[in-house]
């Protein structure tokens, strides 16, 4: 079976959703999508330790050689990726049993593992293909679930946000496609491999150019970058609590992935001209939009609403990292993608079992909940120390590399701007803390108290612990994250 | 001969920004899902047409035919067509939960509930 | 000659679109759109799509406006509205987006130039080596079965997927994503008397003809989806004509919805057999030693699994959206 | 044998586009519903048999075009009349009434009908 790893965790969860939707029983539902999600993570991490002795690894789907075939190409960077969201899948749909039993109508419920799956199964396909149209089918996958599963939250409003969001994305990936269709055009080739080594070969077309430009748009919408963030707020807010928790840690990193992919291996972006203006770009809009997710989320009054919103501003890091343009600035914004996980997976479980127990992520309803629910409220509170980049944390190592590279760049202002940008996280994470440890519990506490239900707040701490644990011992996401941008700027300066 | 050379691109163009136009100007929903149909046959039809090759005939394979169109680009659509119905489904389901919720599918009255509660 | 029909047809083509910019009711949008995927399917046979055009033909101007009737029905038809503020970010995007569109076509090679990137890359081979490699004349099916067998599978899942959202989308409570049969036609004040009599006798050759399409996708247009959209389109037929409690108590909802998992699981495990004998996902020479008939038979199986889960996921989105009508009107 | 089934062809061809020709002027002309409806639905019948029994007499030398030709035939010949009843019934059951060119009632409706 380990000839065949490279496709396991995508083929794991891909045979999985069918056969899941054919156990009647919701509980059955759950731990069946449980066992495959963590089978999908283990083939994962027994795929990116062999990455990491063997380097790329192939695979022909259906025995026929790339390019006429599709192929499977999975590097450091790959497999990063297929560990991560694999893995927060697993934690996720593992703690999820008692938040969808609280937000789902119990006839949805089977069919709701089912769409978790065929999403994991998109999120893992995009991360492991190596041609493009490939991608566009599996990107589908994933969203056409996503707009499912934002549906299903219990407020009404989740539907529109989910409509708009099938709208932006639908235009989103239709960007790509054009700009799929435009390379295919020139080159004749869909495989990435050969369309990186054919698309110099044209020299300054303006086709790829506009190809170019399709693409990143079209991705940006899904990676929700600045302008192009609408759909996100309203969709984290109102999908049932587990949802955001699942998206908010891993559909975006995908995207981030994809943007990466494209424009190092297949675009080759730091070697052709246009790549000065890009990276102002990419540096603008990041700067841009950590200040304005950041102070959104200050001035939020829904804490679901105000962590989504950090989202966008959290994006806005990793393309800076992207927009410096060097090995070093790559490395960061993939150890922040790593880190950001984790950091929005331990802060949206965390607030799925505050939703549980009083009905709601307003913050009128959270005050003095630190006291009722200690051990969820520290792991949030970890986490969003984490967010900030306190040492001792993941985060801080984000932020040192991301300080280090722009260093390195002597790109001087954006070394002020990443801890201006800390500080107004520690704004709003600070008024978690206020409301949730400092206040008073009301008189009349509303809803039941006590701790999450033990599944649940078991997953948070583990997330919550990760956050710290990769703080201090940081050789696996450093370490692959490093190769990952030397083998990406490797390739383009071949 | 050099215009009609990219007629088809310039077609293309035209019916993508139709509608695109529908997707952002149209408040009613149904509407919306309608420009997006259009809009993503539109790169439907750009990719058919980078498929033609003038002179050829349908990639069926017959003893008396030498050129054919290329195949590689009507497999990507026939693929890329199902996808577009199933965004329309999944779409159209969401706009009749809306208007059961909301009584409205106009995407400015929708948002007007929306602020006064 | 060719080209002219190809311009004609591009030209009916912006003027529909046009058309449904300026029209409001969504009664005659939907029509509008349903004339324009019957213009597109026109435009993709004169481009040599024929497999193509038959999907198109059988989506756009089948199934999609279908769901569009079905929903305006549950919705109702929408009074013309008077035009809204001037649309400010459309009027912004849209010629920005045109302009980056008509950048890109500068430097495209040529239309229906046969020495274009795209005809002399990749695609020579499939033409030149299917006939041998894979041995059936239909070079789309060749490819879509085969060569890219993976987007296909894909291509199922996307199908499946989009079912799967319908039904967790419209359930509506106290049961378990079936449809609950409601919708009867007024057969007391109006009987459909010569629809349905046209109907029983036009939905077995449709059955018929759908079985056609499926095993002789091989050799001609069609295939598993086609063939898919074809049965599902009696079934829907029957359940118009008839009401949502006959054709149900003909084919069971949860039987459908069952299938339709049954056909990707057909598709998925055809490929894991080639797994456990170590050769790739969906590597068919595991079926026969001759490497032809095996792949006949992975193709076979294949396309049996696509066309089982098409007809029954759009089945099962007839069902979900036609309940939803009658739910509205009660 | 051609010398006379090639213009035999021809006129099918051209007969049945015209006839298609006048349906689509009186679609476009006529007072009202009904009446547009009884100019398409009538030619169109007429005139797609005439257009495949042209393309009918284009394709002798092989059987299976015929046959694929005749089985269409059949299709349309049971599918369009039915198609324009349903329409028209449709119409008539969601309240459209005939009316002259200035709008006035053409018929003599059943008591009870406004």
């Amino acid at each position: 079976m380990l000839s065949h790893i490279a496709l396991l965790p995508v083929l794991l969860p891909l045979i999985g959703a069918p056969a899941c939707a054919i156990l009647r029983r919701p509980v059955f539902a759950w731990g069946f999508a449980s066992s495959v999600a963590a089978l999908a993570f283990l083939s994962a991490a027994i795929l990116l330790k062999l990455t990491f002795e063997h380097g790329v690894i192939h695979y022909s789907l259906g025995g026929w050689a790339a390019p006429w075939g599709i192929e499977y190409r999975v590097d450091l960077l790959n497999a990063l990726v297929l560990l991560l969201v694999s893995g927060i899948a697993t934690t996720v749909l593992v703690a999820s049993r008692t938040s969808v039993w609280h937000d789902i109508a119990e006839n949805r419920r089977g069919l709701f593992y089912v769409a978790c799956l065929l999403c994991l199964a998109g999120m893992l396909g995009i991360a492991a293909t190596g041609d493009a149209f490939n991608l566009f089918v599996f990107l589908e996958i994933s969203s056409l679930s996503t707009y499912a599963l934002v549906a299903c939250g219990r407020d009404r409003r989740a539907l529109l946000a989910a409509f708009n969001y099938l709208v932006m994305g639908t235009i989103g990936a239709t960007f790509i496609l054009i700009g799929i269709g435009f390379v295919y055009m020139l080159t004749g080739t869909l495989n990435m491999t050969d369309l990186a080594q054919r698309l110099p070969g044209l020299g300054e077309s303006r086709t790829v150019f506009a190809a170019y430009a399709f693409i990143v748009v079209g991705v940006c919408l899904k990676l929700a970058l600045f302008p192009l963030h609408l759909w996100l707020p309203g969709a984290y807010t109102h999908a049932p609590a587990i949802v955001t928790a699942f998206l908010a840690a891993t559909s975006t990193k995908v995207a981030l992935y994809v943007l990466i992919r494209f424009s190092f291996s297949v675009f080759h972006l730091e070697s052709s001209r246009l790549a000065l203006s890009l990276e102002a770009v990419f540096i603008t809009l990041g700067i841009v939009a950590v200040f304005a997710g950041s102070l959104v989320a200050i001035f939020a009054d829904n804490l679901k609403r105000g962590l989504a919103w950090s989202s966008i501003a959290q994006v806005g890091y990793m393309t800076i990292g992207i927009g410096i343009g060097t090995a070093a600035g790559l490395q960061a914004s993939l150890i922040h993608l790593f880190n950001h996980a984790l950091m929005k997976g331990t802060l949206f479980l965390a607030l799925a079992a505050i939703a549980i127990q009083v009905g709601g992520n307003e913050f009128s309803k959270l005050r003095g909940i630190g006291r009722r629910m200690p051990w969820s409220c520290a792991a949030f509170t970890v986490a969003g120390i984490s967010l900030i980049g306190i040492p001792g944390t993941a985060g801080f190592v984000s932020k040192w590399y991301l300080v280090t590279a722009a260093l390195a760049g002597e790109q001087w202002f954006l070394v002020l701007l990443i801890v201006a940008g800390s500080l107004l996280t520690a704004v709003y994470i600070w008024r978690f803390v206020e409301i949730a440890w400092l206040d008073s519990a009301p008189e009349k506490a509303t809803g039941g108290d006590g701790e999450a239900p033990s599944v649940l707040l078991a997953a948070t701490l583990m997330l919550a612990l990760a956050n710290i644990y990769f703080g201090f011992d940081t050789r696996l996401q450093v370490s692959a994250s490093g190769g990952a941008a030397a083998a990406l700027l490797g390739e383009a300066a071949q | 001969m050099d215009v009609l050379s990219y007629f088809n691109y310039w077609a293309v163009v035209v019916l993508m920004m139709l509608g695109f136009f529908i997707v952002i100007a149209r408040a009613n929903l149904v509407k919306k899902l309608i420009g997006l149909n259009i809009f993503q046959t539109s790169v439907f039809i750009l990719y058919i047409s980078a498929g033609k090759v003038i002179g050829g005939s349908a990639p069926i394979l017959s003893d008396d035919v030498t050129l054919y169109s290329n195949p590689l680009p009507h497999v990507l659509i026939l693929t890329a067509i199902v996808v577009g119905i199933a965004t329309t489904s999944v779409g159209l389901a969401l706009v009749i939960r809306i208007h059961a919720a909301y009584g409205s599918v106009n995407q400015n009255d929708i948002l007007k509930q929306d602020q006064q509660c | 000659m060719e080209l002219l029909v190809n311009i004609v047809l591009l030209i009916l083509l912006v003027a529909t679109a046009g058309a449904l910019v300026v029209v409001r009711g969504l009664l005659a949008s939907t029509m509008l759109t349903s004339v324009y995927g019957l213009l597109c399917a026109s435009f993709f046979v004169t481009m040599d799509a024929v497999d193509v055009a038959f999907t198109e033909a059988a989506v756009g101007a089948g199934v999609s406006p279908l769901l569009l009737l079905l929903t305006v029905a549950a919705i109702g038809r929408g009074e013309p509205r008077p035009v809204g503020a001037l649309p400010v970010l459309a009027i912004v995007l849209v010629p920005v987006t045109a302009a980056l569109l008509i950048i890109g076509t500068l430097d495209m090679p040529p239309f229906g130039s046969p020495d274009a990137p795209a005809h002399t890359h990749v695609a020579p081979r499939y033409l030149q080596l299917s006939g041998e490699e894979i041995g059936i004349p239909n070079v789309v099916t060749s490819v879509l079965a085969s060569y890219r067998a993976f987007d296909t599978l894909g291509e199922v899942l996307v199908i499946f997927t989009a079912g799967v959202a319908v039904l967790l989308i419209l359930a509506t409570p106290g049961q378990r994503g079936s449809a609950r049969p409601r919708y009867v036609p007024d057969n007391h004040r109006d009987p459909h008397t010569i629809l349905q009599i046209v109907s029983r006798i036009l939905i077995p050759f449709i059955l018929l003809f759908a079985l056609y399409v499926q095993f002789h996708g091989e050799y001609g247009p069609g295939g598993g989806f086609q063939a898919g959209v074809i049965f599902a389109s009696a079934i829907i037929l029957y359940g118009l004509l008839y009401g949502l409690p006959t054709v149900c108590r003909v084919v069971r909802p949860a039987v459908v919805e069952w299938l339709s998992a049954v056909g990707v699981l057909i598709f998925g495990i055809t490929g894991v057999f080639a797994m456990l004998s170590g050769r790739p996902f969906l590597d068919y020479s595991v079926f026969a030693d001759d490497p032809v008939t095996a792949q006949h038979i992975g193709i076979l199986v294949v396309e049996l699994g696509v066309g089982i889960t098409v007809a029954s996921v759009i089945t099962v989105i007839y069902y979900a959206f036609a309940n939803q009508f009658e739910t509205a009107e009660s | 044998m051609s010398a006379i089934l090639e213009p035999l062809s021809s006129v099918c061809l051209l007969l049945g586009s015209f006839l298609l020709l006048t349906g689509a002027l009186g679609f476009l002309r006529f007072a009202d519903f009904y009446a547009r409806l009884h100019a398409c639905g009538v030619t169109e019948t007429l005139a797609t048999a005439l257009i495949i029994l042209g393309l009918m007499l284009q394709a002798t030398d092989s059987a299976l075009p015929q046959f694929k030709l005749l089985l269409i035939l059949l299709f349309v010949l049971f599918s369009s009349p039915t198609a324009s009843h349903a329409l028209a019934k449709a119409a008539w059951n969601a309240g459209v009434r005939p009316r002259d060119r200035r709008g006035r009632r053409d018929i003599a409706l059943p008591p009870g009908d406004r």
